[in-house]
């Protein structure tokens, strides 16, 4: 029998499956309509949304690094109003479990911006971005901070009965003070991780490649710190993690399950391979009959830490 | 319809020291491809490099029975994939995902159409002389490169039909000079009743004046414009274009699904890097 | 006219170039005495000592991810004695600029060996490795605190005239605190990146990859996060920074040095290639020439953020 | 002399669809080489995969005047690299990095040798073969595979005068079962006085074997680890292998230094991952 690809994060969010589209990696989602059947996903985490329209920074807004990608993108985005109206409908036509990224430059936006959401037809859930390392106001200033963090949770908690799921930034010293605070805080799920504050030079012009100077560095090349967080976070939370960072393969998507990830968002591979979808999720299938489990539940945070300590000096 | 085929590498014909040209079983790709659209590359597993890169579909390959069989990419080498591209062999594979973007628009008679190109910006232009010449349009190439030995394919267009205009920087074929000096005598030259498109691809700033040359003369123009491309499907966000909307407006939108070809008048030239 | 190489780090320590072998990565120097003539290289950090010997952990101690390593070495080592008798006669014979890189449990141990090395001939200057991600005890304790960090410099400072130069962790949420704090206590200067802590699970035994679980990351997947580090901090402090994290070619060694570093050092790369010393300094060499520098201290610092905000949408 | 070498792949037989021999012109490597020795090697500039890996010399190739001429390589595909190596393509090339490692010691008559490969642990056995045979040393190959299939080079084994002892895991070819079941028994058979060096290399379950049968036995044995290499030269300290000194003591050695070649009894094989 095929194992049981469905898993909850949390009481009122279940997803078909651990695979989800990355916020700011897939559109809103419906620019892949053709591309893959939209309701095999676990989800789609559509493209950050302010309150308003946002133009982005200029031009270049990314840059390749070794296994990875820099990004100054800068939110640029259609606003929720537009949202609402132009993208939320064909989402949920093609029976896509949507859910919308919000952030916003006060605690007073994001409890709005959830507000606003909570009255749509057609979002599963909402992920806080308080991460977003390439904007100056907002994102970030929230992020790196237990206080802010818990404002935004705790306001956001209090204006919409959406599953909430804020997004941690790797760049802090202990990311599991922030999981935790997120927990009491009242979040459903958290997810992790944001990209990591970067930048490069190009050394003809002297200049940095981006115009925003720094970016946010994704892809292959941040995985094993990821994974790392992940699993310092499994250790420190009850709640549900949705695991990020680097995915490539089916086999990367079952390493951060085992670090304790209950499910997973996929998004620099996907600018590498849109057709990945269908891949990863067979090859979790496989894995998970290869190994004989019947859910992917059954593997999520099982990495064996026991053998680790090889008492090579006693034997 | 978008796919994304391993292509077997059927040729790799080394044109000079920097460009080449690479032909691909892609039969899928070249079937349903238009003029100036453009496939994503990448070869093998390796994640470094990571992205896929952009280049515009050169020539419809076709078999004996003039069945599509594949499409050919021309490549200057400036870094790591291009790179790559030149020193690959045949029997390798490369990764094509295409066919992405909007095509040329391809003009009738009894208007003409005037295709500009610098250096690689040639590589649209081979499958958009084919089809205006299938429609019979009068169509002429302004082409410059950097020296005789950078000009590539003059027979294939000629034999197309296609009148040509050259230039060269230091004059070892053509006219010395910039591709723009040409065209704007021949626009000067030109009766106002003359319908005519201007078509250009290629520098940057050779873009820029030839959509302004094109403004001047009232004559419009569609430019390719070469962003750097992160998924090449609307994803990213990264190949945006400052665009002058109709309502007076500026907006960034995204080069690879509005574009890459772009009416020259729409672009807010200083915005682009 | 061949462009003058050498740069000042502090009023005590010269090199007679920026480039630098990193700890850790070039065991303690005398095993590359055949590979490349040490004297040519603008200083050899040998790899970090504690007063004692030490085992390290078990194998698996290194494994490769994209573009970049984790290794928990858990600094084996042949302990401060040893190497003065053993080691350091070698390095001094050869001619190299001896850096060594000490490592304590307690503030009392950095102390110590400070004062043991500044009695020994051929030591040019002390790195204190306050960084290291995968020992338990001591190392990044320090380093991921404020007063901590302090304290190891503050106290080292008073053991030794040699100059010293902490060398800071990127797993902190604001590095440029710490190079403050590391300046006010009397550091000659700081170096950084040591490694992200991380980690990498095997999906068929389902155990971590390493011994000792997590292990830091290294190489060029890092690099852009260590180039915005050392312009962070080279916005922060008037010392000189030491720069590196991934440089594999002169391109790199300038973006470093662009950002505001000093010097380099380089470390995963020398496993790529045990012959690139030679390539790294003559394309440091070309680069200068070719911009017209007579100095490599002229590009120190000097990238140009003018230009970043494309001004567009006025124009 | 420690070299590193861009050398162009002269050939590549795939011997199998997991096994291929890989000729590379790199002469220099090549004539400084000796048994049990290994190269890092790498390919082109991307950093995915980014260390090099640790190689046998399997051959040391010769021109018709008996001239070094290259090295081979005996590649068993597990990953990334090893995957590389098995469809590299003539006319490409690789960087080695060699010669590394403390070699086998060669035993001479009265001694005998008897080498005991598993599987893709055969390729140091070669060159060792030939410096024993040069030696007119009465060598043995006990060689275990999991099928007939597996087994390669047996002539060329034969041709220098080697005896041999054959066993595949399903009994296509040779003994059904693990090589160390000849080993053992013509162990038992052999009378106290005759001097014998034992080498190995394979998986570590079956060095292991070999080193305790060895051990019983009381001949001494050389055995060739594979330890993951970060770099092959002493800097990392990835490659540590467990030690009994002769204090007792236990220590971690480099293996890349020390090694790849153990006395089999100095190891503490539980420490061994
Ligand atoms: C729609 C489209 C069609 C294109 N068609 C072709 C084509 O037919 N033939 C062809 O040879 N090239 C074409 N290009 C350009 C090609 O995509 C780039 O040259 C390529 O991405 C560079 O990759 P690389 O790995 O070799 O260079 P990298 O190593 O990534 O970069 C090396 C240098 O090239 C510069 N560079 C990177 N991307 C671009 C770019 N898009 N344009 C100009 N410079 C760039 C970088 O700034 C850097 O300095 C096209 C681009 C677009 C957007
Ligand atoms: C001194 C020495 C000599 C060697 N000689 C040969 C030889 O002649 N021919 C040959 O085919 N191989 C040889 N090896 C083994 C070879 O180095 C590895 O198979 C290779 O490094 C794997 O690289 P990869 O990129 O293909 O695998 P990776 O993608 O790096 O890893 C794939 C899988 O292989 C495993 N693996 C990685 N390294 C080793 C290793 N050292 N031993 C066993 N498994 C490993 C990994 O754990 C992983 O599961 C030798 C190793 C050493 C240390
Ligand atoms: C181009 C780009 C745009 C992104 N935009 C957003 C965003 O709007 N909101 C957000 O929370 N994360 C955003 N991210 C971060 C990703 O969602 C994800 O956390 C990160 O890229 C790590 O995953 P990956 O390595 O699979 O890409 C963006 C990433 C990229 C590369
Ligand atoms: C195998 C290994 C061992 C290391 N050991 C030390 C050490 O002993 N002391 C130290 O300060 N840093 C140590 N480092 C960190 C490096 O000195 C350097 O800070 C880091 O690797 C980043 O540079 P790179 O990307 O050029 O390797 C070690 C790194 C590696 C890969
Ligand atoms: S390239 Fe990604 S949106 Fe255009
Ligand atoms: S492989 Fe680096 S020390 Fe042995």
């Amino acid at each position: 029998m095929a194992p049981n690809l469905s898993v909850s994060l949390g009481s009122s969010l279940q997803l078909k499956n651990p695979i989800m589209a990355a916020s700011g990696c897939f559109g809103y989602g419906v620019e892949y309509a053709e591309v893959v059947e939209l309701s095999t996903l676990g989800g789609v985490v559509v493209k950050g949304l302010f309150l308003e329209e946002r133009e982005g920074h200029p031009p270049e807004r990314i840059v390749e690094t070794p296994s990875g990608m820099l990004n100054a993108i800068g939110l640029q985005g259609i606003g929720v109003h537009r949202f609402i109206q132009d993208k939320l409908p064909t989402l949920r036509a093609h029976g896509a479990t949507t859910i919308v990224n919000i952030c916003g430059s006060t605690v007073d936006e994001y409890a709005e911006l959830a507000r606003i959401l909570s009255d749509a037809d057609g979002v599963a859930a909402l992920e806080l971005n308080i991460s977003c390392p390439n904007i100056k106001e907002g994102g970030i200033t929230f992020g790196c901070d237990l206080g802010g963090t818990h404002d935004v949770v705790a306001r956001v908690r209090k204006a919409t009965a959406l599953p909430i799921i804020p997004k941690l930034t790797p760049n802090v010293t202990d990311v599991a003070a922030f999981a935790r605070v997120a927990e009491e805080a009242g979040a459903d799920a958290i997810s992790l991780v944001n990209t990591f504050l970067a930048m490069a030079i190009d050394v003809d012009t002297q200049r940095p490649k981006l115009s925003n100077i720094v970016g946010g560095l994704s892809g292959p090349a941040i995985r094993p710190i990821a994974v790392r967080m992940v699993h310092q976070c499994r250790q420190a939370v009850q709640i549900p993690i949705m695991g990020m960072g680097g995915i490539m393969t089916a086999t990367d998507v079952v390493e951060f399950m085992l670090a304790g990830a209950a499910a997973v968002q996929v998004g620099t591979a996907n600018f590498v391979d849109p057709f990945i979808w269908p891949k990863l999720l067979s090859g979790l299938t496989d894995y998970l009959d290869r190994h004989q489990y019947r859910s992917a539940e059954e593997i999520v945070g099982t990495v064996d830490l026991a053998h680790s300590d090889v008492a090579w000096i006693s034997s | 319809m978008l796919i994304d085929v391993d292509a077997l590498v059927l040729s790799n014909d080394r044109l000079s020291p920097e460009y080449n040209v690479v032909r691909l079983a892609a039969a899928e790709i070249g079937a349903s491809t238009e003029p100036g659209q453009f496939v994503m590359v990448r070869q093998g597993l390796s994640l470094d490099p990571l992205l896929r890169r952009p280049f515009s579909v050169f020539e419809i390959l076709r078999d004996d029975n003039d069945r599509v069989s594949g499409i050919s990419l021309l490549n200057k080498v400036v870094g790591a994939v291009t790179g790559m591209l030149f020193t690959i062999e045949p029997g390798q594979r490369l990764q094509c995902l295409g066919p992405l973007g909007q095509p040329f628009s391809v003009i009738k008679p009894p208007a003409r159409a005037w295709m500009v190109a610098g250096g690689v910006g040639l590589a649209p232009f081979l499958t958009l002389a084919e089809s205006l010449r299938s429609a019979s349009t009068d169509t002429t190439l302004f082409y410059g490169g950097r020296s005789a030995g950078e000009l590539y394919y003059l027979d294939k267009f000629e034999s197309l039909g296609v009148r040509m205009a050259l230039t060269t920087n230091d004059g070892s074929l053509g006219e010395a000079g910039l591709v723009t000096a040409p065209l704007k005598r021949e626009l000067q030259a030109l009766g106002e009743e003359t319908p005519l498109r201007i078509y250009a691809c290629g520098p940057t700033e050779m873009m820029r004046a030839v959509a302004a040359l094109g403004h001047q003369y009232r004559y419009p123009s569609e430019v390719s414009l070469e962003q750097v491309m992160g998924c090449g499907l609307g994803g990213c966000y990264s190949c945006v274009v400052p665009i002058h909307e109709p309502g007076g407006q500026m907006n960034f939108v995204r080069s690879c699904l509005e574009g890459p070809v772009f009416p020259g008048d729409r672009i807010n030239w200083n915005g682009i890097p």
